[in-house]
Protein backbone atom coordinates (compact mmCIF):
# COMPACT_ATOMS: atom_id res chain seq x y z
CA UNK A 1 0.00 0.00 0.00
CA UNK A 2 1.51 3.57 -0.75
CA UNK A 3 0.98 6.44 1.49
CA UNK A 4 1.49 10.37 1.20
CA UNK A 5 3.22 12.35 3.52
CA UNK A 6 1.99 16.01 5.32
CA UNK A 7 2.41 17.75 7.86
CA UNK A 8 4.43 14.96 9.02
CA UNK A 9 1.58 12.68 9.19
CA UNK A 10 1.39 9.77 6.67
CA UNK A 11 -1.72 8.94 5.00
CA UNK A 12 -2.67 5.22 3.15
CA UNK A 13 -3.32 6.11 -0.61
CA UNK A 14 -4.10 3.31 -3.56
CA UNK A 15 -1.49 2.93 -6.71
CA UNK A 16 -3.35 5.78 -8.19
CA UNK A 17 -3.27 8.14 -5.04
CA UNK A 18 -6.58 8.12 -3.99
CA UNK A 19 -7.04 7.95 -0.28
CA UNK A 20 -7.88 4.55 1.17
CA UNK A 21 -9.69 6.33 4.02
CA UNK A 22 -12.10 8.77 3.23
CA UNK A 23 -12.07 10.10 6.55
CA UNK A 24 -7.98 11.41 6.19
CA UNK A 25 -9.32 14.01 4.30
CA UNK A 26 -8.28 17.93 5.27
CA UNK A 27 -7.72 21.14 3.19
CA UNK A 28 -3.74 20.54 3.91
CA UNK A 29 -4.36 16.98 2.26
CA UNK A 30 -5.97 17.91 -0.56
CA UNK A 31 -3.50 20.98 -1.08
CA UNK A 32 -0.86 17.82 -1.63
CA UNK A 33 -3.01 15.65 -4.03
CA UNK A 34 -3.54 18.89 -6.07
CA UNK A 35 0.36 19.33 -5.91
CA UNK A 36 1.22 15.78 -7.15
CA UNK A 37 -1.28 16.77 -10.18
CA UNK A 38 0.23 19.57 -10.84
CA UNK A 39 -2.06 21.83 -9.94
CA UNK A 40 -2.22 25.37 -7.76
CA UNK A 41 -5.13 25.19 -5.81
CA UNK A 42 -6.97 28.97 -6.31
CA UNK A 43 -10.55 29.93 -4.58
CA UNK A 44 -11.75 28.47 -7.96
CA UNK A 45 -10.64 25.27 -7.83
CA UNK A 46 -11.78 24.93 -4.09
CA UNK A 47 -15.36 26.24 -4.87
CA UNK A 48 -16.05 23.12 -7.17
CA UNK A 49 -13.94 20.61 -4.62
CA UNK A 50 -15.85 22.01 -1.62
CA UNK A 51 -19.58 21.08 -3.84
CA UNK A 52 -18.27 17.85 -5.01
CA UNK A 53 -17.68 17.03 -0.86
CA UNK A 54 -21.20 18.86 -0.26
CA UNK A 55 -22.61 16.42 -2.88
CA UNK A 56 -21.24 13.18 -1.73
CA UNK A 57 -22.36 13.59 2.15
CA UNK A 58 -26.05 14.68 0.18
CA UNK A 59 -26.04 11.63 -1.73
CA UNK A 60 -23.28 9.16 -0.92
CA UNK A 61 -21.96 9.42 -4.88
CA UNK A 62 -19.31 11.67 -6.41
CA UNK A 63 -21.79 13.14 -9.35
CA UNK A 64 -20.95 12.08 -12.93
CA UNK A 65 -19.44 14.79 -14.94
CA UNK A 66 -22.40 15.69 -17.07
CA UNK A 67 -24.97 16.17 -13.27
CA UNK A 68 -21.58 18.25 -12.05
CA UNK A 69 -21.55 20.35 -14.76
CA UNK A 70 -25.06 21.07 -14.77
CA UNK A 71 -25.70 21.24 -10.43
CA UNK A 72 -22.78 23.74 -10.56
CA UNK A 73 -24.18 26.05 -13.28
CA UNK A 74 -27.05 25.85 -11.20
CA UNK A 75 -25.28 26.97 -8.04
CA UNK A 76 -22.33 28.65 -9.07
CA UNK A 77 -23.57 30.41 -12.67
CA UNK A 78 -24.00 29.27 -15.72
CA UNK A 79 -20.45 30.77 -16.82
CA UNK A 80 -18.83 28.02 -14.34
CA UNK A 81 -21.51 25.41 -15.55
CA UNK A 82 -19.51 23.96 -18.87
CA UNK A 83 -16.91 21.59 -19.34
CA UNK A 84 -14.53 24.35 -20.52
CA UNK A 85 -14.36 25.58 -17.22
CA UNK A 86 -14.12 22.53 -15.38
CA UNK A 87 -11.75 21.19 -17.71
CA UNK A 88 -9.68 23.80 -17.58
CA UNK A 89 -9.65 23.73 -13.99
CA UNK A 90 -8.97 20.19 -13.71
CA UNK A 91 -7.01 19.16 -17.11
CA UNK A 92 -7.47 15.45 -16.70
CA UNK A 93 -11.41 15.47 -15.84
CA UNK A 94 -13.02 17.14 -13.06
CA UNK A 95 -14.47 13.45 -12.40
CA UNK A 96 -11.18 11.93 -11.99
CA UNK A 97 -8.71 14.33 -10.76
CA UNK A 98 -11.19 16.74 -8.79
CA UNK A 99 -12.86 13.91 -6.83
CA UNK A 100 -8.99 13.03 -5.88
CA UNK A 101 -8.13 16.37 -4.73
CA UNK A 102 -11.77 15.67 -3.05
CA UNK A 103 -10.86 12.91 -1.28
CA UNK A 104 -13.84 10.99 -2.59
CA UNK A 105 -14.10 7.35 -4.19
CA UNK A 106 -12.53 6.50 -7.09
CA UNK A 107 -15.24 6.87 -9.87
CA UNK A 108 -15.30 2.92 -10.90
CA UNK A 109 -18.48 2.44 -13.29
CA UNK A 110 -17.10 4.78 -15.59
CA UNK A 111 -18.46 4.30 -18.83
CA UNK B 1 -43.99 -10.95 -23.02
CA UNK B 2 -41.78 -14.00 -21.58
CA UNK B 3 -41.34 -14.19 -17.98
CA UNK B 4 -38.42 -16.48 -16.44
CA UNK B 5 -38.77 -17.78 -13.16
CA UNK B 6 -36.27 -19.78 -11.23
CA UNK B 7 -37.51 -20.48 -7.71
CA UNK B 8 -39.80 -22.92 -6.09
CA UNK B 9 -43.03 -21.12 -5.40
CA UNK B 10 -43.44 -23.29 -2.09
CA UNK B 11 -40.03 -21.34 -0.48
CA UNK B 12 -40.39 -17.97 -2.53
CA UNK B 13 -43.29 -15.67 -3.52
CA UNK B 14 -41.33 -14.95 -6.99
CA UNK B 15 -44.26 -16.83 -9.12
CA UNK B 16 -46.99 -15.90 -7.75
CA UNK B 17 -45.82 -12.31 -7.69
CA UNK B 18 -45.02 -12.71 -11.49
CA UNK B 19 -48.52 -14.64 -12.03
CA UNK B 20 -50.31 -11.94 -10.50
CA UNK B 21 -48.48 -8.81 -12.16
CA UNK B 22 -47.92 -9.67 -15.99
CA UNK B 23 -50.53 -8.87 -18.25
CA UNK B 24 -53.07 -11.91 -19.73
CA UNK B 25 -51.33 -13.51 -22.96
CA UNK B 26 -47.90 -13.42 -21.82
CA UNK B 27 -45.67 -16.53 -21.97
CA UNK B 28 -44.05 -17.98 -18.28
CA UNK B 29 -40.61 -20.27 -18.48
CA UNK B 30 -39.93 -21.85 -15.38
CA UNK B 31 -36.05 -22.75 -14.91
CA UNK B 32 -34.44 -24.29 -12.43
CA UNK B 33 -36.29 -24.68 -8.93
CA UNK B 34 -39.49 -22.87 -10.55
CA UNK B 35 -39.76 -26.54 -12.41
CA UNK B 36 -40.97 -27.64 -8.60
CA UNK B 37 -44.61 -25.83 -9.39
CA UNK B 38 -44.99 -28.16 -13.00
CA UNK B 39 -45.21 -30.87 -10.83
CA UNK B 40 -48.64 -32.73 -10.25
CA UNK B 41 -49.72 -32.76 -6.98
CA UNK B 42 -47.36 -29.65 -5.33
CA UNK B 43 -49.17 -27.36 -2.91
CA UNK B 44 -48.80 -24.79 -5.56
CA UNK B 45 -50.40 -26.58 -8.15
CA UNK B 46 -54.12 -25.65 -8.69
CA UNK B 47 -52.74 -21.45 -8.64
CA UNK B 48 -50.41 -22.51 -11.75
CA UNK B 49 -53.63 -24.43 -13.24
CA UNK B 50 -55.83 -20.82 -12.55
CA UNK B 51 -52.85 -18.87 -14.05
CA UNK B 52 -52.85 -21.39 -17.23
CA UNK B 53 -56.31 -19.69 -18.11
CA UNK B 54 -54.35 -16.15 -18.66
CA UNK B 55 -50.80 -17.29 -20.13
CA UNK B 56 -49.03 -20.22 -21.42
CA UNK B 57 -46.86 -22.25 -19.07
CA UNK B 58 -43.42 -23.61 -20.34
CA UNK B 59 -41.13 -25.72 -18.20
CA UNK B 60 -37.54 -26.31 -19.33
CA UNK B 61 -37.45 -30.01 -19.52
CA UNK B 62 -33.73 -30.73 -18.40
CA UNK B 63 -33.98 -28.29 -15.43
CA UNK B 64 -37.55 -31.04 -14.17
CA UNK B 65 -35.57 -34.49 -15.43
CA UNK B 66 -32.26 -33.67 -13.54
CA UNK B 67 -34.42 -33.24 -10.41
CA UNK B 68 -36.05 -36.73 -10.76
CA UNK B 69 -39.79 -35.44 -11.66
CA UNK B 70 -39.77 -35.85 -15.20
CA UNK B 71 -42.97 -38.17 -15.31
CA UNK B 72 -44.69 -35.70 -13.19
CA UNK B 73 -45.74 -32.91 -14.98
CA UNK B 74 -49.10 -31.29 -14.68
CA UNK B 75 -51.63 -31.64 -17.97
CA UNK B 76 -51.09 -28.59 -20.02
CA UNK B 77 -48.04 -27.34 -19.18
CA UNK B 78 -45.20 -27.23 -22.31
CA UNK B 79 -42.22 -28.92 -21.90
CA UNK B 80 -39.29 -27.00 -23.75
CA UNK B 81 -35.32 -27.78 -24.06
CA UNK B 82 -32.61 -25.38 -24.28
CA UNK B 83 -33.47 -24.18 -28.39
CA UNK B 84 -37.43 -23.86 -26.90
CA UNK B 85 -36.32 -22.29 -24.40
CA UNK B 86 -34.32 -19.58 -26.90
CA UNK B 87 -37.37 -19.96 -29.28
CA UNK B 88 -39.26 -18.59 -27.02
CA UNK B 89 -36.94 -15.48 -26.33
CA UNK B 90 -37.62 -14.71 -29.87
CA UNK B 91 -40.89 -15.44 -30.15
CA UNK B 92 -42.05 -13.15 -27.49
CA UNK B 93 -40.73 -9.25 -28.56
CA UNK B 94 -39.39 -8.62 -25.02
CA UNK B 95 -38.22 -10.94 -21.76
CA UNK B 96 -37.82 -10.97 -17.83
CA UNK B 97 -36.25 -12.59 -15.53
CA UNK B 98 -37.99 -12.73 -11.95
CA UNK B 99 -34.85 -12.43 -9.87
CA UNK C 1 -25.54 6.07 -29.87
CA UNK C 2 -28.63 7.70 -31.66
CA UNK C 3 -31.20 4.48 -30.95
CA UNK C 4 -33.34 5.45 -27.59
CA UNK C 5 -34.50 2.10 -25.50
CA UNK C 6 -36.91 1.60 -22.67
CA UNK C 7 -35.19 0.29 -19.71
CA UNK C 8 -36.76 -0.84 -17.05
CA UNK C 9 -34.88 -1.80 -13.67
CA UNK C 10 -37.16 -4.10 -11.68
CA UNK C 11 -36.29 -3.85 -7.79
CA UNK C 12 -37.47 -7.08 -5.70
CA UNK C 13 -34.42 -7.47 -3.21
CA UNK C 14 -34.06 -5.79 0.33
CA UNK C 15 -31.26 -3.65 0.68
CA UNK C 16 -28.21 -4.82 3.51
CA UNK C 17 -29.49 -8.51 3.64
CA UNK C 18 -27.86 -9.00 -0.21
CA UNK C 19 -25.90 -6.41 -2.13
CA UNK C 20 -28.35 -6.45 -5.33
CA UNK C 21 -29.75 -3.37 -4.52
CA UNK C 22 -27.00 -1.55 -4.44
CA UNK C 23 -25.40 -2.78 -7.47
CA UNK C 24 -28.79 -2.22 -9.18
CA UNK C 25 -28.52 1.45 -8.32
CA UNK C 26 -24.75 1.74 -9.81
CA UNK C 27 -26.23 0.06 -13.14
CA UNK C 28 -29.25 2.96 -12.91
CA UNK C 29 -26.55 5.92 -12.89
CA UNK C 30 -24.59 4.23 -15.80
CA UNK C 31 -27.95 3.57 -17.94
CA UNK C 32 -28.43 7.53 -17.55
CA UNK C 33 -25.75 8.55 -18.98
CA UNK C 34 -26.71 7.13 -22.12
CA UNK C 35 -29.69 8.50 -22.50
CA UNK C 36 -31.78 5.71 -22.41
CA UNK C 37 -35.46 6.27 -21.05
CA UNK C 38 -35.02 5.14 -17.82
CA UNK C 39 -37.65 3.11 -15.32
CA UNK C 40 -37.52 2.03 -12.11
CA UNK C 41 -39.68 -0.69 -10.59
CA UNK C 42 -40.07 -1.00 -6.65
CA UNK C 43 -42.11 -4.32 -6.27
CA UNK C 44 -42.02 -7.44 -3.80
CA UNK C 45 -39.40 -6.45 -0.48
CA UNK C 46 -37.44 -3.74 -3.41
CA UNK C 47 -40.12 -1.63 -2.21
CA UNK C 48 -38.01 -1.14 1.39
CA UNK C 49 -35.16 -0.30 -0.45
CA UNK C 50 -36.80 3.22 -0.63
CA UNK C 51 -37.63 3.64 3.63
CA UNK C 52 -36.06 6.70 4.71
CA UNK C 53 -34.59 6.69 8.11
CA UNK C 54 -31.95 4.21 7.36
CA UNK C 55 -29.42 4.07 10.35
CA UNK C 56 -26.06 1.87 9.02
CA UNK C 57 -23.94 2.35 11.33
CA UNK C 58 -24.25 -0.26 13.00
CA UNK C 59 -24.03 -2.87 10.66
CA UNK C 60 -20.70 -1.05 9.17
CA UNK C 61 -21.90 -0.26 5.60
CA UNK C 62 -22.39 2.50 3.79
CA UNK C 63 -26.20 4.23 3.48
CA UNK C 64 -26.69 4.46 -0.14
CA UNK C 65 -30.47 5.36 0.04
CA UNK C 66 -29.67 9.24 -0.08
CA UNK C 67 -28.54 8.26 -3.52
CA UNK C 68 -32.32 7.75 -4.74
CA UNK C 69 -32.60 11.51 -4.27
CA UNK C 70 -29.96 12.09 -6.91
CA UNK C 71 -31.46 10.28 -9.48
CA UNK C 72 -33.11 13.19 -10.55
CA UNK C 73 -30.25 15.07 -11.48
CA UNK C 74 -29.48 11.91 -13.34
CA UNK C 75 -32.74 12.57 -15.17
CA UNK C 76 -34.31 9.70 -13.84
CA UNK C 77 -37.57 10.92 -12.90
CA UNK C 78 -39.71 7.64 -13.37
CA UNK C 79 -39.84 6.09 -9.92
CA UNK C 80 -42.58 3.13 -9.35
CA UNK C 81 -43.97 1.45 -6.66
CA UNK C 82 -46.45 -1.34 -6.85
CA UNK C 83 -49.27 -0.73 -4.27
CA UNK C 84 -50.12 -3.63 -3.48
CA UNK C 85 -46.30 -4.28 -2.16
CA UNK C 86 -46.19 -1.21 -0.25
CA UNK C 87 -49.68 -1.54 1.62
CA UNK C 88 -48.36 -5.43 2.59
CA UNK C 89 -45.53 -4.08 3.97
CA UNK C 90 -47.33 -1.36 6.30
CA UNK C 91 -45.58 1.40 4.37
CA UNK C 92 -46.78 4.92 2.67
CA UNK C 93 -45.70 6.83 0.44
CA UNK C 94 -44.59 9.08 3.13
CA UNK C 95 -41.98 6.66 4.52
CA UNK C 96 -39.79 6.77 0.94
CA UNK C 97 -36.87 8.76 0.39
CA UNK C 98 -37.71 10.01 -2.58
CA UNK C 99 -41.29 10.83 -4.46
CA UNK C 100 -42.39 7.54 -6.59
CA UNK C 101 -45.59 7.34 -8.29
CA UNK C 102 -47.61 4.36 -7.10
CA UNK C 103 -49.21 1.87 -9.44
CA UNK C 104 -51.43 -0.86 -9.22
CA UNK C 105 -50.24 -4.44 -9.78
CA UNK C 106 -52.22 -4.23 -13.35
CA UNK C 107 -50.50 -0.67 -14.24
CA UNK C 108 -47.38 -2.58 -13.30
CA UNK C 109 -47.68 -5.27 -15.47
CA UNK C 110 -48.87 -3.04 -18.63
CA UNK C 111 -45.76 -1.04 -17.93
CA UNK C 112 -42.92 -4.20 -17.82
CA UNK C 113 -45.19 -5.21 -21.01
CA UNK C 114 -43.96 -1.95 -22.96
CA UNK C 115 -40.56 -2.01 -22.12
CA UNK C 116 -37.72 -2.96 -24.40
CA UNK C 117 -34.95 -4.19 -21.53
CA UNK C 118 -35.76 -5.37 -18.23
CA UNK C 119 -33.40 -5.81 -15.76
CA UNK C 120 -33.93 -7.24 -12.72
CA UNK C 121 -31.76 -7.40 -9.63
CA UNK D 1 -30.71 -12.81 -33.64
CA UNK D 2 -28.43 -10.28 -32.00
CA UNK D 3 -28.48 -12.20 -28.31
CA UNK D 4 -27.27 -10.38 -24.77
CA UNK D 5 -26.65 -12.64 -21.78
CA UNK D 6 -26.23 -11.29 -17.86
CA UNK D 7 -25.71 -13.67 -15.48
CA UNK D 8 -25.41 -12.65 -12.04
CA UNK D 9 -24.11 -15.11 -9.90
CA UNK D 10 -20.71 -17.04 -9.44
CA UNK D 11 -20.14 -20.67 -10.87
CA UNK D 12 -20.74 -24.12 -9.06
CA UNK D 13 -22.89 -21.99 -6.36
CA UNK D 14 -26.08 -21.43 -8.40
CA UNK D 15 -26.90 -22.79 -11.67
CA UNK D 16 -27.64 -19.39 -12.94
CA UNK D 17 -24.01 -19.47 -14.82
CA UNK D 18 -24.94 -23.04 -16.07
CA UNK D 19 -28.24 -22.12 -16.97
CA UNK D 20 -26.90 -18.97 -19.23
CA UNK D 21 -24.06 -21.46 -20.75
CA UNK D 22 -26.71 -23.87 -22.26
CA UNK D 23 -28.63 -20.72 -23.42
CA UNK D 24 -26.31 -19.27 -24.98
CA UNK D 25 -25.21 -22.66 -26.48
CA UNK D 26 -28.29 -23.33 -27.73
CA UNK D 27 -28.50 -19.84 -29.27
CA UNK D 28 -26.00 -20.18 -31.27
CA UNK D 29 -26.73 -23.83 -32.91
CA UNK D 30 -29.77 -22.54 -34.16
CA UNK D 31 -27.90 -19.66 -35.84
CA UNK D 32 -28.65 -16.50 -33.72
CA UNK D 33 -25.23 -14.51 -32.44
CA UNK D 34 -24.32 -14.29 -29.17
CA UNK D 35 -23.17 -10.80 -29.22
CA UNK D 36 -21.78 -10.72 -25.47
CA UNK D 37 -21.79 -12.30 -22.12
CA UNK D 38 -21.77 -9.23 -19.00
CA UNK D 39 -20.86 -10.78 -15.17
CA UNK D 40 -22.03 -9.10 -12.51
CA UNK D 41 -22.85 -9.20 -8.51
CA UNK D 42 -21.10 -12.48 -7.97
CA UNK D 43 -20.85 -13.29 -11.53
CA UNK D 44 -17.46 -11.56 -11.88
CA UNK D 45 -16.30 -15.30 -9.99
CA UNK D 46 -16.70 -17.26 -13.13
CA UNK D 47 -14.18 -15.29 -14.77
CA UNK D 48 -11.14 -16.52 -12.77
CA UNK D 49 -8.08 -18.11 -13.98
CA UNK D 50 -7.56 -19.67 -10.30
CA UNK D 51 -10.67 -22.20 -10.67
CA UNK D 52 -10.08 -25.43 -9.89
CA UNK D 53 -13.06 -28.06 -10.21
CA UNK D 54 -12.35 -31.58 -9.38
CA UNK D 55 -11.83 -33.54 -12.87
CA UNK D 56 -15.35 -35.60 -12.80
CA UNK D 57 -17.26 -32.45 -12.89
CA UNK D 58 -17.60 -29.75 -15.60
CA UNK D 59 -15.00 -26.83 -15.70
CA UNK D 60 -17.37 -23.70 -16.20
CA UNK D 61 -14.80 -20.91 -16.73
CA UNK D 62 -12.60 -23.05 -19.40
CA UNK D 63 -15.96 -23.45 -20.85
CA UNK D 64 -16.67 -19.89 -20.90
CA UNK D 65 -13.30 -19.21 -22.42
CA UNK D 66 -13.66 -22.07 -25.30
CA UNK D 67 -16.66 -20.44 -26.23
CA UNK D 68 -15.51 -16.82 -26.62
CA UNK D 69 -12.57 -18.72 -28.76
CA UNK D 70 -15.00 -20.29 -31.14
CA UNK D 71 -18.31 -17.94 -31.38
CA UNK D 72 -16.41 -14.76 -31.02
CA UNK D 73 -18.20 -14.00 -27.95
CA UNK D 74 -17.41 -11.06 -26.25
CA UNK D 75 -17.20 -12.02 -22.09
CA UNK D 76 -17.11 -8.83 -20.05
CA UNK D 77 -16.64 -8.69 -16.36
CA UNK D 78 -18.04 -5.78 -14.59
CA UNK D 79 -14.88 -3.44 -12.91
CA UNK D 80 -16.58 -1.87 -9.99
CA UNK D 81 -17.90 -5.61 -9.11
CA UNK D 82 -15.03 -7.41 -10.03
CA UNK D 83 -12.81 -4.92 -7.82
CA UNK D 84 -14.86 -5.98 -4.66
CA UNK D 85 -14.43 -9.56 -5.19
CA UNK D 86 -10.71 -9.63 -6.19
CA UNK D 87 -11.25 -10.42 -9.88
CA UNK D 88 -8.42 -8.49 -11.10
CA UNK D 89 -6.15 -8.60 -14.89
CA UNK D 90 -3.67 -10.91 -13.00
CA UNK D 91 -6.18 -13.66 -12.46
CA UNK D 92 -8.50 -13.29 -15.34
CA UNK D 93 -9.26 -16.06 -17.40
CA UNK D 94 -8.42 -16.16 -21.68
CA UNK D 95 -11.22 -15.00 -23.68
CA UNK D 96 -12.53 -12.72 -20.31
CA UNK D 97 -12.10 -8.85 -20.75
CA UNK D 98 -12.62 -6.52 -17.57
CA UNK D 99 -15.01 -3.29 -18.65
CA UNK D 100 -17.62 -0.81 -17.15
CA UNK D 101 -20.71 -1.15 -16.76
CA UNK D 102 -21.77 0.70 -19.67
CA UNK D 103 -20.95 -2.46 -22.01
CA UNK D 104 -23.69 -4.22 -20.02
CA UNK D 105 -26.27 -0.69 -21.10
CA UNK D 106 -24.52 -0.98 -24.61
CA UNK D 107 -25.84 -5.14 -24.60
CA UNK D 108 -29.30 -3.81 -23.96
CA UNK D 109 -28.92 -0.97 -26.59
CA UNK D 110 -27.71 -2.89 -29.48
CA UNK D 111 -28.97 -6.42 -28.87
CA UNK D 112 -32.74 -7.73 -29.69
CA UNK D 113 -32.79 -9.65 -26.52
CA UNK D 114 -31.30 -9.35 -23.42
CA UNK D 115 -31.42 -12.31 -21.30
CA UNK D 116 -30.63 -12.31 -17.29
CA UNK D 117 -29.40 -15.45 -15.11
CA UNK D 118 -29.20 -15.22 -11.89
CA UNK D 119 -30.89 -15.53 -8.34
Amino acid sequence: MASIEVGGKSYETDEEGYLVNLADWNAEVADYIAKTENIDMTEQHWEVINFLREYFDEYQIAPAVRVLTKAIGKKLGAEKGNSEYLYGLFPYGPGKQACKIAGLPKPTGCV
Amino acid sequence: MLHIVNKSPLTSGTLESCLNTMVDGGDVLLIEDAVYAATAGNAFESKLTAAMGRCKVHVLMPDLEARGLGDRLIAGVASVDYAGFVGLTVSNKNCQSWL
Amino acid sequence: MSDQKKFMFVNRKAPYGTIYALESLEVVLITAAFDQDVSLAFLDDGVYQLKKGMQTKGIETKNFSPTYRALEDYDVEKLYVEKEAMEARGLNEDDFIVGVTVLSRAEMGKLMDEQDVVLSF
Amino acid sequence: MKFGIVVNEGPYQHQASDSAYLFAKAAIEAGHEVWRVFFYHDGVNNASRLTEPPQDDRNIVNRWTKLAEEHKVDLVVCVAAALRRGIKEENLATGFRISGLGQLVESGIKCDRLVTFGD
